[in-house]
């Protein structure tokens, strides 16, 4: 087994990106800089290494040369390089929004390194082989976060952030909890010698429990239903481009872990798991579309209608079947585009307004005072997440229909699809309300300048190619993607454990 | 750079290998940490170090057969089933004109550490020197013999520092 | 014949009128042409291939596009397609054209042509795509330009953006049910046509028609159903026909185009294009009839009552809508013919009215019938369009409408079911209707003396153009319908054809003469008719009710967000609960598991880990049942303490050091963080919860409860884990073998520097988040004390920093005494001496970097609180956490990294005493310099680092006098 | 029976530790945070995978002793430093609410609803 | 043995002591000092009966020299402290002073009916505390 | 190492004394009555648990434990003293 070092690039440029940035805490400029240059790399990396385990197979890399299971290895199945692709893409956009961003909480030294982190939290989650090292690599990435959201210029973003912690923490004790009783039984912490263990048929008795424990850490992480109370305070309190990648990448590593929980691990108890999957599921969309609908600030409207997407995501894994499982994939992966652009969109037009804030109430018709690309990007965006063709959005919705199709569960299908149409009328009154409408007299003063749009824009773009050139590359690869989850000797024979 | 000798013992000691190699790194890393700390030293003297050391472990011997005496009585009126108490607060002076801090803090530090009576503030007076607020278990035995013991305590402790 | 082209024209065209060249250079008049242009060219294209379609009957293309999700761009042109692409770009030639004069501005003009031919890209993308999907994709892509073009106005005008929001909501949804339906429409040809193969999808147009048993398959209920809904809701048939009438909000040109040519017959297109594979099911064919009547009759009622010129056109056009729907749904597709003629018919007179009306609306500024009147001399040219247009809507012999009532008529009476005459009965009904709606607009709208002086807005002649040729139409066509149409149709249609201007004095044209006569009575008696029947309830007011109970959902919804974080622990907790309870984990894992030890023997240690735990749990009792917080910090610090003497019982020290020493850090903390803490917002809390709350209430009771579950829940598990751990190894034995490899004797410190190395690393990550969390939070607001802190002053709105709350913070010497200032003194540098002992020692016993930098950071905050802030930062000059935080990160990275560049991999263990020949001599000191000692020296210096920026930004004295200027400073 | 008294420890601590985070005190909830975490390091502690007689050293493995399980010991090691981290940051957050919201009770920190 | 026995009865008449002594002064003489010098027979003991652990045993002996009088002295002028503040709030307000006490004493258990007066109090004792410029209690 | 059996039952029982003693030391933490009162019971408990370590040390034979008590003799005060500060006058700093 060789080491391969894209896998190991991917993860350690943002911890690099972290420190130099650190080291540079002086200049704000070169802080920027560095980001912006870690995420690139690490963006190359991660690509590269999307398409060597495309064209070679599952890549490793055993950590200081201790070979698995007795050190820390990471694995890059296609599933765990197309996340990590994903985060990094959506990650570039992060922080190339910092550019030009007038958000006070951006010039702090700290911030940089956080966001950095915070990335770093989010590529190893997917990439580790081991169930420890996730939890790790899990709490980074959420004292990252919450740290971020409490630096916020919104001065409720330190309330936000501390009921975060406060509720976090039960994940935290979940997966602990979990993740003890899992080494007490296989006496390992290796994820692929433990789906070894439990391919033999041997069921310790401890596994259901600690497969219910983990998936309830990581439903926390996605803030699914009952678990999504600390989501609409925290990813909209958080500066621009933090909740647009809380919104968007974050929230998928508890999709990544319930993904590897059903296929990897707990294979014998998915229909159980699976089961909650889709009853959270159906609620969570049924709660995130209402909720969205009725919301008093933009970027609120946006966390709620995460709450719901995440509910479609879950669905799909709850059919179980491989073409439901493509579906949720498929969206998972749009979703992050989609809805980073959009969360960063509304941030460009509350950065407009004098408060900073995206209160209706002071956004309403603020749209006629901004660069009419604005309101373009805002509505291609909405009618993306509206599931509108030719964006991808639709791709998305169009592979959880036939998954839904083929699995035949027509009830399930059919609520989803009704509250697909909530989508289109809170983006779509959303949009009107902000570009078209008349100023409301409080309305008063919109800025000048506010955030660049750039950043956006190049989101964007990207959600109109994965709707239409880059729609099919990106199904195959996820076919292939759901082929190799099906398959777990795959994985576990990748990382060669000794016999 | 005398600071440092005796950390460099409790180096030796704390790490448990007495070798002459390890004395010598304990010594180093002593040095490098007084001069970090800011220790200068100034309140211990150089005078003459086998002196002061047979008056250091004099002092200790001192203290312990205190310590272990005055225990005694302690618990003697700790077990009397009546409970032969009179508490009260005396104040007493470190009779040190120099006001240094390290002898009050040895003082308070030898005070406290023998059972019966314990230094609960410090208060600078008008006058020269450090005023102890020493608190006693037992009024009647202890207070009549602070001033003079402080006295004793003091000598010894200028012995060690090397105040003459 | 290449449909992808034909198909990509008018995006090109809105691309090109979009881009900087067009919309600077290109004057309106000039746009208006080469729009007009180039959709006549595409008719005439269209045209061309009639003599192909004729001899094979469909034409096919296809190209590659996501096969995987069974979309192509295939494109297909049988005869049904020609026919409604040559609607589309003919009709829509001339109304390009009209609208070039219809908008004055010429930044308005150019907007509205980009979106007008975006549009008709999108609508010739319908009926041109050879893949249902693709299709769908079209469809889409209609609703959204349509969308833009109902809410072109939208910007100053709120009916505008109610109209669009509602037709994009009901066609929207209707999209969701038909995406829906064909994806289960092609799953199912797919397995009909391909049952051995495996094959998912068959959404080809051309495959899909061969698929003829479709109607037999299991899901047909189903997605016919929600195939049916997609196409009601775009042809605004009854009940979803509400949103037509608002989305006549649109400007007139696209009203024209939408409402009369193109969108609607969208829905029908669909009816029409499935019609041969399903039209076998009654369930289809009586759903598209009963739909279809009722619409008919409803529409054309609705009409009549309309006082909005546009509102009578749009609800005549549901109306009619209706009854070609209805057509559609007659058995063994034996209406199609008369459904076909109507749409020809209809599309003539119908976007000929609407241009009518738009120029009225545009000349005189009002569309109130009302209002109107006496238009005939101003506008000559409208009114005879009108007359023209109007009659043929009512079916005045001899003109197209005529031909296309005739049809109806006649394929109605040939049509035999239960209901027949009930039927007939609608459509004579609906058509008299219709004629009145005709004559209103002739008598009202140009014939009725006006009432008073209005504003006439002078036209170009031009925009007479469109009209009239339509109006030519109209008139002319049902004298060439032979020629012209016949072929056409025939191509279309599955049966052979036969169409008459007039076919003799039969039945059918009797019945024609008699709704042309009842609609003329009507008409007389309109102002009684109008009052006498009214519906109880509208469409409109079931989707406001619709609209406003999914807004009280809502909002119901968002109550569950209460904003006490408590109650959503409560809820999470309590969720957990219920999972593990009702989910049977506890009940399947105590079952058959031994719970109970059989096993009673304790031995010494055992008592005093018993003793221990009994400590552990009665200072977490004391925790719950104090009031004040110093009391259960104190009571915190016990159960650490035990804790940590449990670890070490259970023969863990290097646990049991770490976790002595952070305890007490925590301690630490938290007692420097009360004293941050107002005392009089402590008291108050505290007096608010105990004193003021003698009766305890049910929250208590169900916090208990919630509490006591969890308890339990945890109980058991760690039980079952306790006492049924299946296998006694672990890899943790390898660790055990192999720590002698990186000469450490400490296996966990082993395990925490190499084996699991990063971990580690990462663990030290996450202190620094921690740390650099804390240091900007606290520091915000402060003239910077690091290079770590923010430069620039908080947000302005907050107010933690009003000089109200600001604490007063005094010098803190007056605090300490020369004893515990002199101790503090002696301890920092033993301090600094035990940490170096434990990094360079620690592979041999307990103590690691971890402790050393806690040990260290300890020491610094015994300073920071005896001497206070200020003095021990002049004390300590060269303690600057934040150089040294970056200074162990940096360190720490490059020793994980180098491994890399010699081969033992990120993390990786190196020898640098054998590497560098110094072995013998470090050995001497007991020492190995390793990667290991490297990472745990920097571990000592981050952690120390970090403690120091928590402790320094903790104990930073907030000076009040800066704190009030800069909180009234709005920067 | 050293397993059940350990159970029944970790169960009460983390029914303590749940109690405590449901008060509305936020410096009482902050104090249930850590003893949660205390509790779950003691069931890491006890739970490890094999037991021993010796703590993990080369020289008691090399002497044929039975020592305890490192590993776990390691990764009670991160936990512990992990969850101070939080808990720290979680004391620092209560400090600023009770300057910015002039209160320590948690349902008076609720301006973030709906 | 003996020093272990001997440590073990010391041990116990500190408990024993700060269990019945009456205030908080006196039993900080049994609970800092009589304990710690139990404390210093069990390590007398252990570095007899474990001659190889005695340097370890002997630095462990000279932390507790260190620092168990300073932990006892800290604990008594908090005592000290709290009196003499009682003290000064009674000079500063005379009305208020009962209730001050008790808030100071025990600030959570007795502040039974005007915590609103208290933390006034309180806050103007700590005014007060600062005005007033005491004498420096030490410098450097 | 401690040979005879006896002398290790001896330790034992002394240990098991020790620990017992934490009980009634536990009494002034939970009754008090005042803060310091339960501050010098915790010191107390501090010292015992030295005791402890050190006994236990006794019994495993392990050197290793006498730096637990090491570190609880050398900085547990450093939380009794904050204590303390915070207890005389409701602040640190
Ligand atoms: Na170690
Ligand atoms: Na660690």
């Amino acid at each position: 087994m060789e080491n391969n070092h894209l896998l190991l690039g991917a993860l350690v440029t943002p911890l690099i990106g972290a420190i130099v940035a650190l080291v540079f805490a002086r200049s704000n400029r070169a802080q920027r800089s560095i980001g912006v240059l870690a995420g690139l790399i690490a963006w190359v990396f991660s690509t590269a290494l999307l398409v060597q385990v495309h064209s070679s197979g599952i890549q490793t890399y055993a950590l200081g040369n201790w070979r698995p299971p007795y050190g820390i290895v990471l694995v890059a199945d296609t599933f765990g390089a197309l996340f990590a692709f994903m985060v990094t893409s959506i990650m570039i956009g992060g922080l190339v929004y910092t550019f030009h961003s007038r958000d006070k909480c951006m010039t702090y030294p700290a911030f940089m390194p956080l966001f950095l982190l915070m990335e770093v939290g989010l590529i190893g989650a997917m990439l580790t082989g081991d169930l420890f090292t996730l939890f790790v690599f899990m709490e980074l990435m959420v004292l990252a976060s919450v740290s971020l959201t409490a630096i916020s210029d919104d001065q409720y973003g330190l309330e936000a952030a501390l009921k975060y912690i406060l509720i976090s923490s039960m994940g935290t004790l979940f997966l602990l909890l979990g993740i003890a009783a899992m080494y007490a039984t296989f006496g390992t912490l290796n994820m692929a010698e433990i789906a070894q263990t439990l391919l033999t048929g041997e069921r310790p008795f401890l596994a259901p429990a600690s497969a219910i424990m983990l998936l309830c850490a990581f439903l926390l992480k996605s803030a699914v239903f009952p678990f999504h109370f600390w989501q609409p305070d925290f990813h909209t309190t958080a500066p621009t481009p933090i909740s647009a990648m809380l919104s968007s990448i974050v929230v998928k590593v508890g999709v990544y872990g319930i993904i590897r929980l059903v296929t990897l691990l707990f294979i014998e108890e998915a229909p159980l798991l699976e089961r909650w999957l889709s009853t959270l599921g159906i609620i969570g969309i049924v709660f995130g579309s209402l909720g969205a609908l009725r919301t008093y600030n933009a970027k609120r409207m946006l966390a709620y209608s995460t709450f719901a997407q995440i509910g479609f995501i879950l669905v799909g894994i709850g059919w179980g079947e491989r073409l439901a499982l493509i579906g949720a994939i498929v969206y998972a992966f749009n979703h992050a585009f989609i809805k980073s652009s959009l969360l960063m969109l509304v941030g460009v037009v509350s950065s407009y307004t004098t408060t900073k804030t995206a209160n209706f109430a002071d956004i309403s018709g603020i749209g006629r005072k901004l660069p009419s690309a604005v309101g373009w990007l805002v509505l291609i965006g909405g009618l993306s997440l509206a599931g509108m063709p030719p964006l991808n959005g639709f791709i998305s919705k169009l592979a959880l229909i036939q998954g839904g199709v083929d699995r035949g569960d027509w009830q399930n299908l059919i609520i989803m699809v009704a509250a697909g149409i909530l989508t289109v009328i809170y983006m779509i009154r959303a949009w009107q309300r902000i570009f078209q409408q008349n100023p409301l007299p409080d309305t008063a003063g919109a800025k000048n300048e506010g955030d660049s749009l750039f950043a956006p824009f190049l989101l964007v773009c990207v959600c109109l190619l994965l709707g239409t050139v880059l729609a099919e590359p990106l199904i195959q690869l996820i076919i292939e993607t759901v082929r190799q989850l099906g398959d777990p000797r795959v994985y576990i024979s990748a990382v060669n454990l000794p016999m | 750079m005398i600071l440092a000798l005796p950390l460099a013992v409790g180096w030796t000691i704390y790490t448990a290998q007495p070798t002459p190699g390890n004395f010598l790194l304990g010594y180093v890393f002593s040095v490098s940490v007084v001069i970090a700390t800011g220790h200068r030293g100034d309140s211990l003297r150089y005078k003459s170090a086998p002196r002061q050391l047979t008056n250091l472990v004099a002092y200790t011997v001192f203290l312990a057969s205190e310590v272990l005496f005055s225990g005694l009585k302690v618990s003697r009126v700790i077990l009397t089933p009546s409970l032969p108490i009179n508490p009260g607060i005396s104040l007493v002076n470190t009779q040190d004109s120099t006001e240094n801090q390290l002898i009050s803090a040895i003082s308070a530090h030898g005070i406290t550490i023998t059972p019966g009576e314990l230094v609960v503030d410090f208060e600078e007076t008008d006058e020269a020197g450090i005023k102890m607020i020493v608190h006693s278990l037992n009024m009647d035995t202890s207070a009549p013999n602070l001033e003079r013991e402080q006295a004793m305590r003091l000598e010894r402790i200028r012995g060690i520092l090397g105040h003459d | 014949m290449e449909l992808a082209t034909i198909t990509a024209v008018p995006f090109g065209l809105a691309l090109f009128l979009a881009s900087p060249l067009a919309r600077n250079s290109l004057s309106k008049p000039l746009q208006t042409r080469l729009s007009s242009l180039v959709m006549t060219a595409l008719f005439a294209w269209l045209l061309s291939a009639y003599p192909h379609l004729a001899r094979t009957g469909a034409i096919a293309q296809s190209f590659d596009w996501m096969p995987s999700l069974g979309i192509s761009l295939s494109f297909y042109l049988d005869g049904l397609s020609l026919l409604f692409a040559l609607i589309i770009t003919g009709i829509g030639a001339l109304i390009f054209f009209y609208a070039g004069y219809y908008f004055d501005e010429a930044d308005e003009h150019n907007r509205f042509m980009i979106w007008l031919s975006a549009f008709a890209g999108a609508m010739l993308a319908v009926v041109l795509s050879g893949n249902v999907l693709l299709m769908f994709v079209a469809w889409e892509l209609t609703s959204v330009t349509s969308f833009a073009l109902i809410g072109f106005k939208g910007a100053t005008d709120a009916e505008a953006r109610e109209g669009a929001f509602k037709a994009l909501f009901v066609t929207g949804a209707g999209a969701l049910a038909l995406i829906i339906g064909l994806v289960m429409l092609s799953v199912a040809a797919g397995q009909i046509l391909y049952p051995e193969e495996g094959i998912r999808f068959v959404a080809d147009i051309d495959l899909i028609l061969q698929a003829k048993s479709l109607h037999e398959h299991e899901w047909f209920v189903l997605f016919a159903i929600l195939i049916m809904l997609g196409g009601f809701t775009k042809s605004a048939q009854f009940p979803f026909h509400f949103w037509l009438p608002g989305a006549m909000s649109a400007p007139t040109p696209a009203s024209a185009y939408l409402h009369s040519a193109t969108m609607v017959k969208a829905g029908i297109y669909l009816f029409a294009r499935l019609s041969p594979v399903m039209y076998q099911n009654e369930l289809w064919t009586s759903s598209l009839q009963t739909i279809g009547l009722v619409t008919m009759l409803v529409g054309s009622y609705f009409a009549v009552k309309q006082t909005d010129l546009k509102g009578l056109l749009a609800y005549s056009t549901v109306g009619k809508l209706g009854a070609i729907t209805a057509l559609i749904g007659l058995p063994d597709q034996s209406g199609l013919k008369a459904a076909f003629v109507a749409i020809i018919a209809h599309a003539f007179y119908k976007s000929a009215l609407f241009l009518v009306a738009g120029t009225i609306d545009h000349a005189t500024g009002t569309r109130a019938i009302e209002g109107l009147g006496g238009l005939r001399d101003k506008l000559p040219v409208m009114f005879w369009v009108t007359v023209i247009s109007a009659l043929s809507m009512a079916g005045l012999p001899f003109l197209l409408g005529f031909v296309a009532k005739e049809t109806l008529l006649d394929a109605m009476l040939h049509y035999t079911a239960p209901w027949t005459q009930l039927a007939m009965l609608m459509v004579v009904l609906s058509s008299m209707f219709t004629a009145m709606a005709a004559f209103m607009l002739i008598y009202d709208v140009f014939l009725k003396p006006p009432r008073g002086r209005r504003h006439f807005h002078e036209l170009s002649p031009w925009i007479g153009l469109g009209p009239a040729l339509l109006a030519l139409g109209s008139l002319s066509l049902g004298f060439l319908v032979q020629p012209l149409i016949v072929p056409l149709l025939e191509v279309a249609t599955p049966k052979p054809f036969e169409l008459h201007l007039f076919a003799g004095f039969n039945e059918v044209f009797l019945l024609s003469l008699a709704i042309l006569f009842g609609g003329l009575l009507l008409f007389f008696i309109r102002k009684k008719l109008i009052q006498l029947i009214t519906f109880p309830i509208s469409g409109d007011a079931i989707y406001r009710e619709f609209i406003t109970y999914l807004e009280w959902a809502g909002t119901t919804v968002l109550h569950t967000q209460s904003g006490f974080v408590r109650y959503y622990l409560v809820i999470i907790l309590g969720a957990v609960a219920a999972v593990l309870i009702a989910s049977g984990t506890l009940s399947t894992l105590t079952a058959g598991q031994q719970l109970f030890p059989s096993d009673l023997s304790v031995t010494i240690t055992d008592l005093a880990k018993i003793f221990m735990l009994f400590l552990t749990v009665a200072a977490g009792m004391l925790t719950v049942v104090v009031r004040e917080h110093v009391k259960a910090a104190i009571a915190y610090g016990v159960i650490g303490y035990a804790i940590g003497v449990i670890f070490l019982i259970e023969h863990a020290p290097d646990v049991a050091l770490v976790q002595l020493l952070v305890e007490t850090m925590a301690t630490v903390l938290i007692i420097i963080m009360l004293g941050r803490i107002r005392a009089g917002v402590r008291l108050r809390v505290i007096n608010s919860l105990w004193t003021e709350r003698r009766n305890y209430n049910l929250g208590f009771l169900r916090d208990l409860g919630i509490s006591v579950l969890i308890g339990v829940a945890v109980f058991v598990f760690s039980l079952i884990a306790l006492q049924n751990r299946p296998l006694r190894h672990s890899i943790a034995e390898w660790h055990l073998e192999n720590a002698a490899t990186v000469n450490t004797d400490d296996v966990v410190g082993a395990i925490v520097a190499d084996f699991r190395g990063t971990d580690t690393l990462l663990e030290i990550g996450v202190f620094t988040t921690a740390a650099l969390g804390l240091l900007t939070l606290l520091a915000r607001g402060r003239q910077p004390g690091s290079s770590l802190a923010p430069l620039v002053a908080p947000v302005a709105s907050s107010s933690e920093f009003d000089a109200r709350v600001v604490e007063e913070i005094q010098d803190a010497t007056s605090l300490s005494t020369p004893f515990t200032r002199s101790v503090s003194f002696v301890v920092l540098p033993i301090a600094i001496l035990i940490g170096i002992a434990q990094v360079l020692y620690g592979g041999n016993g307990p103590g690691d970097g971890f402790t050393a930098g806690v040990t260290i950071g300890l020491a610094v905050s015994l300073w920071y609180v005896v001497l206070g802030y200020q003095e021990a930062k002049a004390l300590l000059p060269w303690f600057r956490p934040e150089l040294i935080i970056r200074l162990g990160l940096l360190i720490a990275t490059v020793n994980a990294i180098f491994p890399v560049f010699v081969g033992q991999g990120f993390m990786g263990h190196i020898e640098f005493d054998q590497a560098l020949g110094i072995y013998d001599l470090v050995g001497s000191f007991g020492l190995h310099v390793t990667s290991s000692l490297i990472f745990e020296i920097a571990i000592a210096i981050t952690v120390m680092g970090g403690l120091g920026i928590i402790i320094e930004a903790i104990a930073y004295p907030t000076d009040r006098t800066q704190e009030t200027i800069r909180s009234t400073d709005p920067a | 029976m050293i397993e059940l008294l350990f159970a029944l420890s970790i169960g009460t601590l983390f029914g303590i530790g749940v109690f405590q985070l449901l008060r509305r005190d936020l410096i009482k909830a902050a104090i249930g945070f850590a003893i949660l975490f205390s509790a779950i390091n003691l069931f890491f502690v006890a739970v490890g995978a094999f037991e021993g007689e010796f703590a993990p050293y080369v020289s008691n493995v090399e002497a044929g002793r039975q020592t305890s399980d490192p590993l776990i010991q390691a990764l009670i090691l991160t936990a512990i430093v992990v969850s101070f981290g939080s808990f720290s940051l979680l004391l620092g957050f209560v400090n600023i609410i009770s300057r910015r919201y002039d209160t320590i009770d948690s349902d008076d920190t609720n301006r973030l609803k709906h | 043995m003996a020093a272990l026995v001997f440590g073990l009865f010391f041990c116990a008449v500190g408990v024993l002591g700060v269990v019945r002594l009456p205030d908080s002064l006196t039993r900080l003489h049994a609970s800092g000092k009589v304990a710690t010098l139990g404390l210093f027979g069990l390590l007398v003991g252990a570095a007899l009966l474990m001659p190889s652990a005695w340097l370890r045993l002997l630095a462990l002996g000279l932390f507790v020299l260190l620092t168990s009088p300073v932990a006892t002295h800290a604990i008594a002028a908090s005592v000290y402290r709290r009196r003499e503040i009682v003290e000064e709030l009674a000079v500063a307000d005379a009305s208020t002073a009962e209730a001050d006490i008790t808030a100071i004493d025990a600030t959570g258990v007795l502040s039974r009916s005007r915590i609103q007066d208290i933390i006034e109090a309180q806050e103007r004792a700590l005014r007060y505390h600062k005005s007033n410029a005491r004498p420096k209690r030490d410098r450097r | 190492m401690i040979e005879s059996a006896w002398a290790q039952a001896a330790i034992q029982l002394i240990l098991l004394a020790l620990v017992s003693l934490l009980v009634p030391a536990s009494y002034r933490v939970i009754v008090g009555p005042t803060l310091p009162d339960r501050l010098g019971a915790v010191d107390l408990i501090t010292t015992l648990l030295i005791g402890i370590i050190v006994m236990l040390a006794l019994v495993e034979s392990t050197q290793t434990f006498v730096d637990m008590a090491i570190a609880l003799a050398a900085f547990a005060f450093i939380g009794t003293i904050s204590i303390a500060r915070y207890i005389s006058e409701g602040r640190v700093f």
